[in-house]
């Protein structure tokens, strides 16, 4: 192979090296709607219809699909493909491709991630375009079914007997780079020579090896034998930037980790205590102290900033004015009858305000932010008690409601309204013991519900404006979550061998390696210096 | 059966009797022999009597003392204690009231005190298991008093010391000591003073005489030591490759040795006053217990040995009442003839 | 003979015992692998994914537990593992058998080198008693091994591959190269190995020096010992075949089982160096709860501890002719 | 640990006399005290342990700081005021280290503890008793040698809420028990057929009585060992276990230290003593025991004990 | 201390069972004022207190003495196998011409077995348990240079016979040996060379007459032909009278009484000594009751003023209690008493 080594040499060749803690070792799967493997697949190989940019607002860029259109009381979405785009087997990419690959996931729901069949009636082609039709108005649908899907070539998926296990170990995609050799430690990306944008990519060989924990990939960046990295570097300042003047990071904020309540527990379903809760959280420390302030402080409408800035209702924010302050939850809890115990914790008819609160324990910042909290808390009178378990075991409990507190957070989309609607939306909620999609706290609100329900129908900028804004009012009124800090995307980056990074001045893309299908944005962007 | 019976005296049942006591063992790699240790063996120990056991090294003389301690259980036969089967032993307080009464010394001194615990440790848990009604200070006295007894002196010093402080004779007599210390019945003592000098031997032997007369203690002493069998014992048997070949009152087995074997060790008996007899040097065969088949063990190195010996094992016959021999030729017994057994039996030695 | 077939059959019952907690104890883990990829991938996969994976998985189909058992016994023998659910979708059987290979030569040439060593030092301190190398070695083995080993593990990566570029950091091999059989490919993964295998060998050697030293020290003050003395053995003899086989048989115990923990690797080494085997694996597996994967993992190691086990009362009895049943 | 119960108590130095006592001071734990006091590296392993012990049962007496208030600058160096520095959440990096010892020495010592007494009941019973009750035992050691600890740890943190100090002790005694037990069973086959067992046996001594003060007196410096394995394979699983998110960071101990200096780098991000401290004191732990080893040599083996060497009056 | 003349190496040639001649040039063995002492909490305890021995070749002497009078560990000494807390506190050693205290472990390697082999008290322990027979004497031969497998089988079998033992024993353990056999075994070990000086001690204690006599006579016949010298420790007189050429009396660590052996039985001069000849129950004669030599061996450690067999001496005086006795050289007899001591208590002589 002409592959370059990993050793620092390997930027003067042109070759860029990926450092992501992955957590295991590759599989040479490459099927896209593999969970698995999406991280390794689209965007190098595999394209969505449309790019969506969370950091510019959701702003479109028309890809596989040369253009699109609403109708129908955005009941009908129609994607017209681009013309002259092929598979990397040669072949032409069509609408008919297109048109297979929605109707592969309504046959196989296991491949159907974003669950956008749940919402869609049909989807056919017709000539050039392919027309999507939904059940009702689906406006937000876009960004999945634009956005987070990867067409497939149908002369090939076609013949797949099982295309839920279906390996795909030699993926033929329209996507910038060909996968040219695959390892358990180490996967070769090469141009494609036949993309359909012509000269890209400029980095020719990609090399993206798995490591398994956190300190390799970190030397691996820290040496420079690794230009782009995507993970949580703690004292970056020590341990990276201060290595190299063309070391710099980015971590934009993209959703919530909050302080989950879960409403059916009393006195959590008392909006005194949860009011209590979050005066008493001194955010910016928790910020600070768990996380190095990596991820700002969170605020609790709900809304991420600067990345959603300009949805922000400030003056709404500052008139409940959730900042830190001890004294008003003191009060809070005081006037609603509360007492204070021997052990300075506040009691209501012999019960406590005494909760766990679940985390992951693998999970040392989380961890550490909950001991912020906790030790926070028991000024006011409130007493924690963090449990710690596996992920999964935690997932467990958060999906089926058995916890008091949890610390968590959910995955957001290009406007805050997805996150929202997560948290926010009963459709999404489950009883105690089943599992819930989202909403884990069980938030219910024929009003919320409905005012979820009519952004979906359009898509005026101003009505969605104004509807999030009476969103943040039911998170500032309720309560049902507690945002502590804001989930960032982990993206360093070396200046001295590639230019055409994404920086906080372009914000072309989400930065970090593992957002889909931005990593293509940003491939395709980087350029030998 | 037959002449082992006979020789208790009728007045009271024996205090200790086997039954065709057998002991195997198997040795060697996958192919595998059977040695036979013990075969067939009856013997009787009345109340109050100190037999002695005697007999070629390897003959199995040991391997009987530890079935009769419960060390091996036998491959069959039965060991009957007081009337009683001690098969049939199971519950603790029996066992233990059975290994109280009769106690076992090893004929291995060296190993068979544990490297770890001091002499002290040692007697005081013998005390501990057999001698209840004593507290702690009666334990140590009588500790003390039993160690004196066996010549270890002074027995304070001896209690604190460890087994490889002490030379091979002096944890000989601690052995011993502790079998006394039990209060038992029987003593099951397997050359229990070879390592020991003259002198101290001679003191010891007083004390199991003394035993016997004063606290009816019986005493099984297995020895090489003839002298010493005949100082204390009142009978004497003789094994030969895991049979007993005769068996008898002292002084008439010594006397008027009936089996060539009994013959051939008392011949071999040396008096350290006399010259040694030069006789020749008979290491003969060792005897074969692998696998032995039918016939008389000895044969092979019997002057006596005649055709029948390698066909017929002999059974023992009582020459005399009480004294009994396994042999074709100098007490044929109705296995071999139809003479009726033991009257008018030849002693070719007598002659 | 008859002892054999004994301990074959117990071996049976034993392993039979074993995977049946194989099955069990994963099934008590809380939650399911669509569960377990959902928390993997947080805030990568929208909630909604958990339906798709649950399917995916076969999570939901209502099988009964005990045909569930039974399938998995059948499966066992026949050698069919299913598939990973880490490693969505190879099978199991692939996954594992690359990595093994990787694993036992890394782990097994250290333990085997680690359980030389330290019985040689062990003995060998013991015979010296009091002197020097008996003062120094065996605490100084023995602390080393008190450190945890991913600690010195990342002490050393840093150390020796990243302040000075003395060897690779972390992986099997270099990503560039091919896995072939050539002297080029074998050079490579073993200037890879060198830093692992250090690290597992100088934290485990301390166990081996400890039990020989103190085993061969009981045994040192045996008569036989003086006898062999007393014959003119010279002292290497004396060492090893009398005083040094007597003593060794626990640490050939521990060895075996050692042996037979070879399967499962060192995880946490792996972890650090990025290493391509099974260790770090059957912690994802765990992680995952990826049933089929751990499963396969477990009984691999099941049955090559309790083969080594095996084997190990069968030498114990060779070695030991006391260990010999009687009658 | 097994200690206590393998040299009886029954034998106290009133039962053998005045000689006795002017000879051997103190029985049993006489023998031990002047074991430990003869050799000086017993010596030096017991002055580490006591200064463990110490630190284990007053922290407060040599750390002035609460360990988790994090209300420092983060990230310090050494300097007067922070012996050590601080962590990168600002805690004074000393008083965890001080506060830490008592969660690790209680993890190390009862793991270990439990672990070995397991070990040698069921090894030692195994290997004596023999027959069937070998076999089963076996069976049952076979079983636990091969039982996965990391799924049992998850499982039971699960059921017990929070992995927690008893769960991951429990967890330790019930993976680590078993591999002491197999070498205990080895080494005490080659015992069962010594003449003082039998002697022991027809004394009339209890089975259990003859493994414990019989048995195991004699393979005291294997059973040494076999603690100071277990004690060390405690430490190091703990504190992986810990390392990888299973246990309870919120604990304060030196496997949690870890955990929390390896999840911020404190190698390579400025702060090396986070990291380099407990892993020090784990090994100082490690180093204590093993040094107090040399002590056994004596303990188990009356034939080496050093004696005074005392001129004839 | 003697110049250090290398022991002449033995040869790999010389078959063991050929008779080597042996020039009568000296002592075989010489030791010298030799004391050891263990030392015990109570100080130390004198098992060995200033023994002087001359063996010639082909000699056989006899070591008798109380149980715990410190005649293993003369043994022990002499062959250099003393193990703390037993230590040499004085005098030498001087085997073919050597001073064995001062030898290097290599010189003494070179000596053991091919030209000093033991016969250990604790036959059980001294086996190694987990060796066939076999396997340990083919280790003794190997360990002297003898490879060849066949030379070695056949010369173990010939001495496992010339011991009375089945050579079929050659592949059982030690533990499947019964007491006698395993003394048997540890003898036939010993023999496996022809060495110039065998310890044994007490080895024939766990074998009946008939082989022990057998034994004895095989090895005086050995010793006929191949010209050893023994040291023999046992407790029976009879052997001693019949097999010795010379019988050395322990007694509380000292040599009390050094005698050719018939003019020791015919009249033993030390009170300990006739004490001793007293002792023997016999087996055809009356059967009377013995009483022995009253009163308790000593304890090492804490030795009595004087002589130590005064408090049980029947003919201690004052002086005795005072007086610590020379060994007084009379003939070839040597004493330890202050009866034959010029100037002794009274002047009678036994
Ligand atoms: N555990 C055993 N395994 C195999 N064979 C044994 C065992 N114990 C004893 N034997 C054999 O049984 C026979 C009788 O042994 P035993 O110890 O009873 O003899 P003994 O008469 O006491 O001899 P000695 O006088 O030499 O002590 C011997 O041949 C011996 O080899
Ligand atoms: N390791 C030791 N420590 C202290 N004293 C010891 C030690 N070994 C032996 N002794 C003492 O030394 C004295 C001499 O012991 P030795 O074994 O030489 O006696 P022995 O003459 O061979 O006796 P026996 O005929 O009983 O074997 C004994 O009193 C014994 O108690
Ligand atoms: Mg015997
Ligand atoms: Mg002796």
């Amino acid at each position: 192979v002409a592959g370059a080594s990993v050793r620092p040499a390997a930027a003067a060749s042109g070759a860029l090296t990926i450092s992501n803690e992955s957590g295991s070792l590759w599989t040479c799967a490459f099927n896209p709607y593999n969970p698995a493997v999406t991280g390794t697949t689209v965007g190098f190989m595999y394209e969505p219809l449309v790019f969506v940019n969370t950091l510019q607002n959701g702003k479109a860029t028309p890809w596989l699909a040369s253009a699109y259109k609403w109708s129908d009381g955005n009941k009908v979405l129609t994607f017209t493909i681009r013309k002259g785009v092929k598979w990397s087997d040669g072949q032409p990419l069509t609408a008919a491709d297109v048109a297979f690959t929605y109707n592969l996931l309504k046959k196989n729901p296991a491949m159907d991630l974003n669950a956008i069949w749940s919402v869609l009636r049909s989807v056919t082609q017709q000539g050039d375009n392919v027309v999507l039709t939904f059940k009702s108005a689906a406006v937000p649908y876009f960004y999945y079914v634009a956005d987070q899907i990867w067409p497939l070539p149908e002369h090939i998926w076609a013949k797949v007997k099982n295309p839920v296990t279906f390996a795909d170990s030699n993926p033929v995609g329209s996507g910038p780079y060909l996968m040219s050799k695959c390892t358990g430690q180490n996967i070769t990306y090469t141009a494609n020579p036949g993309f359909w944008q012509k000269g890209r990519p400029y980095v020719k060989t990609v090399q993206y090896p798995a490591f398994t924990s956190n300190t390799p990939a970190n030397e691996e960046l820290a040496t420079g034998q690794a230009q782009l990295g995507a993970q949580f570097i703690p004292n970056i300042k020590a341990f990276y930037t201060s290595k190299s003047p063309n070391y710099h990071y980015w971590f934009p904020p993209i959703a919530n980790v909050s302080m989950f309540i879960n409403l059916t527990v009393a006195p959590l379903n008392q909006l005194v205590v949860r009011q209590a809760l979050a005066y008493g959280i001194d955010r910016p420390r928790v910020s600070a102290i768990g996380e190095y302030g990596y991820e700002p402080p969170a605020n609790q409408a709900g809304i991420v900033t600067p990345t959603f800035g300009s949805w922000l209702d400030k003056s709404l924010l500052s008139k409940y004015n959730y900042n830190y302050n001890p004294n008003k939850a003191i009060s809070i809890l005081e006037k609603a009858g509360y007492k204070r115990g021997s052990d300075g914790i506040f009691a209501k008819n012999g019960k406590e305000l005494s909760f766990s609160i679940i985390n992951v324990g693998g999970n040392s910042d989380w961890v550490a932010a909950v001991q912020v909290i906790q030790s926070e808390l028991q000024q006011v009178g409130i007493k924690l008690t963090p449990e710690n378990m596996t992920g999964t075991a935690f997932d467990n409990a958060i999906y089926n409601g058995k916890y008091q507190l949890a610390y968590n957070f959910e995955s957001g989309g290009p406007a805050p309204y997805y996150e929202l609607r997560q948290l926010l939306y009963s459709g999404n909620t489950a009883p105690i013991g089943k599992p819930a999609a989202s909403n884990y706290e069980r938030y219910s609100n024929p009003a919320t519900d409905a005012l979820i329900n009519q952004y979906a129908t359009t898509t005026s900028v101003a009505v969605q404006h104004n509807i999030v804004d009476q969103l943040q009012a039911v998170m500032l009124k309720d309560v049902p979550v507690i945002p502590m800090t804001e989930e960032v995307d982990w993206y360093q980056y070396d200046t001295g061998s590639f230019t055409g990074w994404v920086t906080p001045q372009n914000p072309y893309a989400q930065p970090a390696i593992y957002q889909l299908p931005d990593d293509e944005q940003l491939l395709l962007h980087l350029k030998p210096r | 059966m037959s002449g082992a019976d006979g020789a208790v005296p009728a007045t009271s049942g024996p205090l200790l009797a086997t039954r065709g006591l057998t002991r195997h063992f198997r040795i060697g790699g996958l192919r595998g022999h059977t040695l036979h240790a013990v075969d067939g063996l009856d013997l009787t120990i009345a109340e109050r009597e100190i037999v002695a056991l005697v007999g070629e090294s390897g003959s199995g003389k040991s391997t009987v003392a530890r079935l009769l301690a419960m060390v091996y259980r036998p491959t069959s036969g039965e060991i009957v204690f007081r009337g009683q089967s001690v098969s049939s032993f199971k519950r603790r307080r029996d066992l233990l009231g059975y290994r109280s009464q009769v106690p076992m010394v090893f004929q291995d001194p060296f190993s068979s005190l544990n490297p770890a615990h001091t002499i002290g440790y040692h007697m005081e848990r013998g005390l501990k298991l057999h001698r209840p009604e004593l507290d702690r200070e009666g334990r140590r006295s009588e500790a003390e008093r039993v160690l004196q007894l066996a010549g270890l002196v002074p027995p304070s010093a001896v209690l604190a010391k460890y087994p490889f402080e002490l030379s091979g004779g002096q944890r000989q007599r601690v052995g011993f000591a502790q079998a006394l210390s039990f209060k038992p019945k029987l003593v099951l003592a397997d050359e229990p003073v070879s390592m020991l000098d003259v002198s101290i031997r001679i003191g010891l032997l007083n004390v199991m005489t003394s035993l016997r007369d004063d606290q009816h203690v019986s005493l099984l002493y297995i020895t090489h030591d003839i002298a010493s069998a005949r100082y204390v014992s009142d009978r004497v048997l003789v094994m030969y490759a895991g049979h007993l070949v005769e068996h008898g009152p002292t002084d008439e087995v010594l006397h008027q040795p009936l089996h060539p074997y009994t013959r051939l060790l008392l011949s071999a008996v040396p008096d350290p006053r006399a010259e040694l007899k030069v006789t020749s040097s008979d290491l003969g065969e060792p005897p074969r217990v692998v696998g032995p088949g039918e016939g008389c063990r000895f044969r092979w190195r019997c002057p006596l040995a005649q055709d029948v010996c390698g066909r017929v094992t002999p059974r023992l016959q009582e020459a005399t009442p009480g004294h009994a021999a396994a042999c074709h030729v100098t007490v044929p017994g109705p296995a071999a003839g139809a003479a009726p057994a033991a009257q008018g039996a030849r002693l070719p030695g007598d002659a | 003979m008859q002892y054999a077939l004994r301990r074959l059959g117990f071996f049976v019952a034993t392993l039979w015992a074993c995977l049946t907690i194989n099955f069990v104890l994963p099934r008590l883990m809380p939650g399911n692998p669509a569960l377990a990829m959902m928390s993997r991938f947080k805030g990568r996969l929208n909630g909604q994914a958990l339906k798709a994976l649950e399917i995916a998985f076969g999570v939901n189909n209502k099988q009964s537990a005990l045909t569930q058992y039974f399938s998995y016994l059948g499966n066992t023998l026949t050698g069919h593992f299913g598939t990973s659910v880490t490693f969505f979708p190879d099978s199991v059987s692939r996954v594992v058998f690359s990595a093994l290979p990787w694993t036992l030569g890394l782990v097994g040439v250290t333990t085997v080198l680690a359980f030389l060593a330290g019985t040689l030092v062990g003995t060998t301190a013991a015979w010296k008693r009091g002197s020097m190398l008996d003062g120094v070695l065996p605490p100084l083995l023995v602390i080393i091994s008190a450190f945890p080993y991913y600690f010195l593990a990342m002490l050393v990566l840093l150390f020796f591959a990243v302040d000075h570029h003395w060897f690779p950091q972390g992986f099997g091999y270099a990503n560039t190269d091919t896995i072939a059989f050539n002297l080029h490919f074998i050079g490579d993964v073993l200037s890879h190995a060198i830093l692992p295998a250090f690290v597992i060998l100088i934290t485990s050697i301390g166990g081996w020096v400890l039990t020989m030293r103190n085993n061969m020290i009981s045994t040192l003050s045996e008569d036989y010992v003086r006898m062999a003395r007393a014959k003119g053995l010279s002292p290497a003899r004396i060492m090893f075949a009398y005083a040094g086989r007597n003593a060794v048989l626990p640490n050939l115990t521990g060895f075996a089982m050692s042996l037979g923990f070879v399967v499962s690797g060192a995880i946490l080494v792996e972890y650090v160096f990025s290493y391509p085997g099974v260790g770090y694996m059957l912690l994802q597996a765990v992680e995952n709860e990826d049933y089929a994967l751990m499963q396969t993992l477990f009984l691999f190691i099941t049955v090559a501890v309790l083969a080594a086990v095996l084997v190990m009362d069968f030498v114990t009895v060779l070695l030991d002719p006391r260990a010999r049943k009687q009658g | 640990m097994a200690m206590t119960t393998m040299l009886p108590q029954a034998q106290g130095p009133e039962t053998v006399g005045p000689a006795r006592a002017g000879r051997r001071r103190g029985g049993t734990w006489g023998v031990i005290a002047r074991s430990l006091l003869s050799n000086r590296k017993a010596t030096a392993g017991l002055v580490i342990l006591l200064g463990f012990c110490f630190l284990a049962a007053f922290p407060g007496l040599v750390a002035h700081d609460n360990p988790q208030a994090e209300v420092y600058l983060p990230g310090q160096g050494p300097s007067g005021a922070h012996l050590l520095g601080t962590t990168a959440y600002g805690q004074d990096l000393f008083a965890q280290v001080v506060y830490s010892t008592r969660e690790s020495l209680l993890i190390a010592v009862s793991a270990g503890a439990l672990a070995t007494v397991l070990s040698v009941v069921v090894g030692v019973t195994a290997a004596y008793v023999g027959g069937l009750v070998d076999d089963v035992l076996s069976l049952v050691t076979d079983i636990f040698l091969v039982i996965p600890a990391f799924p049992l740890i998850v499982v039971i943190a699960a059921y017990s809420k929070n992995a927690g100090d008893p769960v991951l002790i429990a967890v330790l005694v019930v993976v680590g028990w078993s591999y002491g037990a197999r070498q205990l069973r080895v080494q005490a086959l080659s015992l069962r057929n010594r003449d003082f067992l039998v002697a022991a046996r027809l004394r009339g001594e209890r089975t259990w009585r003859i493994i414990f003060s019989e048995i195991l007196p004699t393979m005291t410096s294997l059973i040494v060992a076999i603690f100071l394995g277990a004690t060390l394979y405690a430490i190091v699983t703990a504190a992986g276990l810990q390392f990888v998110g299973l246990g309870n960071p919120e604990t304060l101990s030196w496997g949690t230290m870890l955990y929390w200096a390896q999840n911020n780098e404190a190698l390579q991000a400025g702060s090396p003593l986070w990291a380099i401290m407990p892993g020090l004191c784990i090994a100082a732990l490690g180093a204590g025991f093993a040094l107090l080893n040399y002590a056994f040599d004596e303990i188990s083996n009356p034939a080496l004990r050093p004696v005074r060497r005392r001129r004839k009056p | 201390m003697s110049p250090q003349a290398p022991l002449p190496p033995p040869s790999a040639a010389e078959a063991p069972d050929v008779a080597a001649p042996r020039t009568a040039s000296g002592p075989v063995l010489s030791v010298q004022d030799l004391s050891v002492s263990y030392w015990g909490g109570a100080g130390p305890a004198r098992a060995v207190d200033q023994v002087n021995l001359e063996l010639a070749p082909g000699e056989f002497v006899a070591v008798v003495g109380e149980s715990g009078c410190g005649k293993s560990t003369l043994l022990f000494s002499i062959a250099k196998l003393l193990t703390p807390p037993a230590e040499v506190t004085g005098g030498q050693v001087v085997f073919g011409g050597q001073n064995m205290v001062a030898m290097t472990d290599k010189q003494l390697r070179a000596v053991r077995w091919r030209g000093m082999s033991v016969v250990m008290q604790s036959a059980m322990n001294a086996l190694n348990p987990v060796a066939s027979v076999r396997a340990q004497f083919a280790d003794a031969m190997k360990a002297h240079g003898e490879r060849r497998k066949d030379v070695v089988l056949a010369r173990s079998e010939e001495v496992l016979r010339m011991v009375g033992i089945d050579p079929v024993h050659l592949s059982s353990y030690p533990h499947q040996l019964s007491g006698g056999m395993r003394q048997r075994v540890m003898i036939a070990m010993a023999l496996l060379f022809s060495p110039e000086l065998i310890l044994m001690d007490e080895p024939t204690s766990a074998l009946d007459v008939v082989a022990q006599r057998s034994l004895m006579v095989q090895v005086k016949q050995l010793q006929a032909q191949l010209g050893f010298a023994i040291i023999f420790v046992t407790h029976d007189m009879s052997l001693v009278s019949h097999f010795s050429d010379r019988v050395v009396v322990m007694y509380a660590g000292q040599v009390v009484e050094q005698s050719p052996t018939r003019p020791l039985f015919d009249g033993p001069m030390h009170p300990y000594a006739q004490g001793l000849l007293e002792a023997f129950p016999s087996v055809y004669g009356p059967r009377v009751p013995l009483l022995g030599i009253p009163g308790n061996p000593p304890d090492l450690a804490q030795l009595p003023q004087g002589c130590n067999f005064n408090p049980r001496c029947p003919r201690a005086t004052d002086r005795c209690r005072a007086e610590s006795p020379r060994l007084v050289e009379l003939g070839d007899r040597r004493v330890r008493c202050l009866l034959y001591e010029p100037g002794g208590t009274d002047g009678a002589k036994p």
